[in-house]
């Protein structure tokens, strides 16, 4: 009784299935402040409302200042690598704007789970830039104190803090601090991924649960186009952020190399989030200028034109030119940017020769908040090992 | 609580562990699939969510990575979450979670984040169920550095380990042998102090044959010993409750008494607990030996259907049998 | 320079991010037999085009039949499990109609992965619902031939089988079986899960596998409103169909207690899917009348008044009620599917209890294609073992 | 394929292995992450996706179970699916598929549908990365029936064992050790008749003390050879080169000659591969060890900063530490 062709084209009913993921969906790829340095209106989102002409000119200048050192910091530790001083390192050239935007938008009491590529969030949570070089010289796995910076360590495998941040979004509305309406109490969480990561399981169920308990966590995605060799196109035909909507809360693309609306989106969405709204997703629309990291050759996979065509999309190049044109900086204030970064450099390039090796006998510490007998007897049978070659290996 | 003692089974036991566990401690959480109205497909947690709300015993969606992941988060916030997981096979959605998260935070933090945690899963067969629902899996876990693996075998055990375990500042996954949910009552006493968590004891003293045991194999090993008193074969039967770490000294003790030693469990003999503690007893007791040690486990096939699963598992006569082996060697 | 309540309410930018999972969404639930037994139309799905009166009389009755011993397959078994004959039975009592309606669209060439309760879709595809109850009753874990029937095992492993699913879809596309414009060689997958199988991580990454390689598949979600304890709010605060929209592919709800409507819905998909036009999402919306399983107590979560609402939307009666009003069907024709039913009924009970158990050496058996010499000496242990115990045991 | 010989790296002979094995069969597929255009973080599949088209040589979406997933599907439907893991410690979120679905096919339909399947890990550690990128999984899939695991230690095995692998009508998990990768040549002499995949192999005749490796620890243990027969201590060492099943017969041969061994792996000792030999070593040949076996492996701690990783692997002094100690026993 079948037959081919029977009942009608679903593709018709359901409207279009794909859509290309350039595409900015309905609500527009949130831009405030163009690739030219030209400010634009947004009908949802704007940035600096409420704030005075000098008020924002300082927050503006704050941004550049902000990309700008995180940058500093990005080019030292790939210069570090080169040198041999660092194993390898995860390079953010080009996101510097959606890092910067997302994490001047977090309150101190919000706590962030990031990857292992937000050293500008990083830096925004007062993490030292040098501690975040261990993890990639090889001497530790994260050297800060993520209760100190409410800023998680990094995770290397794909999409697991997603979940973990959903989790300390349900501890804190167990505790009482999300939508009581006090700014100094409310608070949220960001938990950042990437394209490619959207696709493991853990990061849906994140959806899940987030969705399900109306967890204040706000899903960052930066959106650099790239999981290692495999375009965006791999892991989905839709824009990203259209994913939440299947999740049955809001999801938004904003511009990520534009600080402003990555800022104002961020903030909206942190809002929400710490007003007990529930989750939100962020689709940070950037591109990974550099190589997925140290080790990674892009060459192999991609056109140099392409990236040619994203460094005129550039987020600092844009605040600076807006800055000038609108003289809300002089050349004061760059010029000690660029010294401030020097020193930067210049820190981090001492700091990370001077990082000492951890100890052999270390790799027994901490394994338990309560070590076991066992431990102890195998730490001890390794010590005496290790003695028995004093003199010889000396 | 009442100090006055009662009989319960393991799962009344475990039930009245996890309240008292709350009572004591307002951050602690239980979360999981069913644990909330049902009160679990065991009721193990029956009556725990009228009494601490859905806040506190949380009804998760159907995901095994997602319950242990968003647990680690409550944990870094500073609860402490006992998750259950339904079945010993549908713990492996969240082995990724558990081995490289949980198991690793506290390392990686250099002790400034631990994750005190415990994941609750009834483990083993010999109840009748389908494919998934009579796994073994603690080998893969007492592997992993980082977790802490205890299995009890009865009611008294289960009342004071499950607290034992939530009280604990490090990671434990909790083995409740499901087979032995509703089976026996044992007299539960309050008021006596518990042995410490990470600890292994003597059920039962003999000086022919050391029997290793833990979980639902302790019965086995308890009627193998009774049943060879009877041939004038004289069995030390060791409860080793925990499995990670393993507490081998009053193993060694007694196996350098008896000088033979036979362990038995559930799991699949190749790489099953068996191995390591076969092969510590070696190193340690290498000239007390008097035969090598015996292995009596799940045969190295999947756990088969249940009309067959007796054949599958290790009980009284290839526990005996062991034990002759071990004599005549 | 954070400001409460800074920003737009993304809510209202968005729009709502919640609705009652009772909602049927933009397409409305799709449904062609009303639990009164009324036809009514439906703007993009019809049932019985092209079909003469005869025909149409023929099928509808054949679906009443399906059902019929569908049930008949079910309350069987059910009694079994309360004798002892079966360990344990996963009823579908209430989803008879989501399952002919999906099992009839079905081609031969068509291949089906279920979970634990699709019994109504094996007995489309020929298994032999005798097979089916070797699993419940412990002698054996599937005793069909998948390779036979196109009907995979049962998995009971939550969404596992989705991925099998889209794996297969994607050879049925190197097999070049699919948009070929050939009824007889276009083929489609269709995976079964239900409404809580939608948290799990496996069925989100079938659904980004699925629309990435636009495979050939149909994922149709019983939606019985419960996973065991659980109601559908716990794993999803929006129409599950919806889910499909944040991975680029339609998603539709269909009415899964009316036949007529599954059908024509999950032909559609099906006819799609073997057009080499990509995944669709079903959402048979339906209810677990039973308990979820034999062992299961409802009664410890939910009302049975709910129950009551349900069975006045029974998908055989209103089927019944639409062919006698029509006079699509005589007497005898209800009395010749009552009598088959209770010879299949006959047969269950009487072949149930003939089942023999395995043999205990036959747990050596299957493990490999290619045995190892590991297990043949552990089987020739525990063969030695057992003899020992001849007389002694007997 | 050509027959006259070359010298290649481990790497290389993995490709041409790969490659070949899709020449001689139209169904066999490569999927994994970055497999294509990259040719694999490793290279190991350099060129293939242009020699054999994206059908063959398939990118996969960002999510292990996934590809381990429908790589079931693609076998159920008639193909022999090679899934890459990109590294050893992104290998769990596909156990549940691995243990629960892979390994149990064949068995839950009693043979009708067995699932022929290679899942490549490149494992082990020494190569200064990060976390997650230098852990040894194989204990955890050798414990689980139904799976065939099998590590290769040198170019000329890896042409040959994958090739082998992918025959195979069943599941293998194919470990190979990264750090191998680039190290060294070895001649290739494409008209030989490799050995079977299932075997291990004395790679050094010895008769003081018997060595057992796998993978990354073959070429250690070949060290602690030579170094040691510089001693006067003279050592046979065996590659075990299949870890399940183990092919025990030369170890015991060997060890009843010896009367010692001692096993290394770089996978943590507790519940590591050398518990389960060490077992059967001293269930098989009680009376012929002067010595009880000795396990040499990385530590039971996670694995540590990159700085500090060559303490935590076995290398020559700890082997020859304990061969020493096996001989002075
Ligand atoms: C579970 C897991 N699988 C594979 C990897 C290896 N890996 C590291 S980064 C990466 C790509 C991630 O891409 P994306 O999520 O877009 O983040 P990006 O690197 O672009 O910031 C992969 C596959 C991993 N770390 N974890
Ligand atoms: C991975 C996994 N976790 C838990 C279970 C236990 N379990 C069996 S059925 C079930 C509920 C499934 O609900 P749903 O997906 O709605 O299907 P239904 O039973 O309603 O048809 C659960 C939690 C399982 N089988 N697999
Ligand atoms: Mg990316
Ligand atoms: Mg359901």
């Amino acid at each position: 009784v079948t037959q081919p062709g029977f009942g009608p084209d679903l593709a018709e009913v359901f409207g279009p299935a794909h859509q290309p993921s350039s595409d900015t969906g309905p609500l527009g790829l949130v831009q405030l402040l163009t690739p030219e340095g030209e400010r634009v209106e947004h009908p949802d989102f704007s940035f600096g409302d409420g704030l005075s002409h000098d008020e924002l000119a300082e927050q503006v200048r704050g941004f550049f200042r902000d990309m700008t050192l995180t940058r500093r910091i990005d080019v030292e530790a790939t210069a570090l690598q080169r040198h041999g001083e660092l194993g390898i390192w995860a390079q953010l050239l080009g996101q510097e704007a959606a890092q910067i935007g997302a994490g001047r938008a977090l309150r101190p009491q919000d706590y962030v789970f990031p990857t292992y590529r937000e050293h500008g969030v990083a830096y925004c949570k007062g993490v030292d830039p040098l501690l975040l070089l261990g993890l990639f010289r090889g001497v530790d796995q994260g050297g800060w104190d993520p209760r100190e910076n409410n800023f998680g360590l990094y995770t290397i495998v794909i999409g697991a803090q997603t979940l973990h941040a959903t989790g300390y979004a349900m501890g804190m509305q167990r505790d009482g601090v999300v939508g009581t309406g006090d700014p100094e109490r409310d608070a949220a969480v960001v938990a950042h991924f990437g394209d490619g990561a959207s696709s493991q399981g853990d990061v849906n169920e994140a959806f899940i649960f987030a969705a399900s308990y109306n967890a204040p966590v706000v899903f960052f995605c930066q959106n650099n186009q790239w999981a290692i060799s495999e375009p965006i196109e791999r892991q989905t035909g839709i824009p990203l952020y259209q994913r939440a909507l299947g999740f049955g809360f809001p999801g938004v693309r904003v511009d990520g190399n534009d600080v402003l609306a990555t800022y104002a989106v961020t903030q909206a969405a942190l809002q929400r989030a710490r007003d007990g709204q529930g989750p939100t997703l962020v689709e940070a629309y950037t591109y990974r200028m550099g190589a997925h990291t140290t080790t990674d050759d892009p060459t192999r996979y991609r056109l140099s034109d392409d990236v040619e065509r994203w460094k005129l999309k550039d987020p600092i190049a844009r605040v600076e030119v807006y800055l000038k044109r609108n003289g809300l900086a002089d050349q004061d204030f760059f010029d000690a940017v660029a010294a401030e970064a020097d020193d930067l450099g210049h820190r981090l390039r001492e700091g990370c020769k001077a990082m000492p090796d951890p100890q052999p006998m270390s790799m027994f510490d901490h394994i338990f908040a309560e070590e076991t007998e066992e431990l102890r007897l195998q730490r001890e049978g390794f010590a005496t090992y290790l003695e028995s070659f004093e003199g010889a290996r000396a | 609580m009442t100090t006055t003692t009662q009989k319960v089974t393991l799962a009344k036991a475990l039930n009245m562990g996890l309240r008292k566990a709350m009572e004591d401690d307002p951050k602690v959480l239980l979360m999981g699939e069913d644990v909330g109205k049902l009160g679990g497909v065991f009721r193990i947690t029956d009556g725990l969510q009228k009494a601490f709300g859905e806040d506190r015993v949380i009804d998760s969606p159907l995901a095994e990575s997602g319950i242990v992941g968003t647990a680690i988060g409550m944990a870094l916030r500073g609860y402490k979450p006992v998750v259950e997981i339904q079945f010993d096979g549908f713990v492996y959605p969240a082995y990724d979670q558990i081995v490289c998260q949980v198991a690793k935070f506290c390392f990686r933090s250099q002790g400034k984040t631990p994750i005190p945690m415990v994941i609750r899963i009834p483990f083993g067969g010999g109840i009748g169920a389908v494919e998934h629902h009579s796994e073994s899996p603690e080998a893969q876990f007492a592997h992993t550095p980082g977790l802490k693996v205890v299995a009890c075998s009865n009611p008294v055990d289960g009342y004071w380990m499950i607290q034992q375990a939530i009280a604990a500042p490090d990671p434990v996954i909790f083995l409740e042998p499901k087979r032995q949910y509703h089976a026996d009552k044992a007299e539960l006493d309050d008021s006596v102090t518990p042995d410490p968590l990470f600890s292994s004891r003597v059920v039962r003293r003999g000086s022919d044959v050391t029997v290793l045991a833990y979980g639902p194999t302790v019965k086995t090993a308890m009627k193998a010993a009774e049943a060879a008193s009877g041939e004038g074969k004289s069995l030390e039967v060791i409860d080793l409750r925990t499995l990670s770490p393993l507490d081998m000294a009053p193993v060694f003790e007694s196996v350098r008494r008896t000088g033979r030693a036979v362990i038995t469990h559930e799991a699949h003999v190749n790489l099953g607990l068996g191995a390591e503690v076969s092969a510590r007893i070696t190193e340690e007791c290498f000239y007390s030996l008097e035969a090598p040690v015996l292995r009596v486990g799940g045969f190295d096939t999947p756990y088969p259907p249940s009309r067959i699963e007796e054949d599958y598992l290790p009980d009284l006569d290839r526990v005996m049998d062991a034990v002759d082996r071990t004599l005549d060697f």
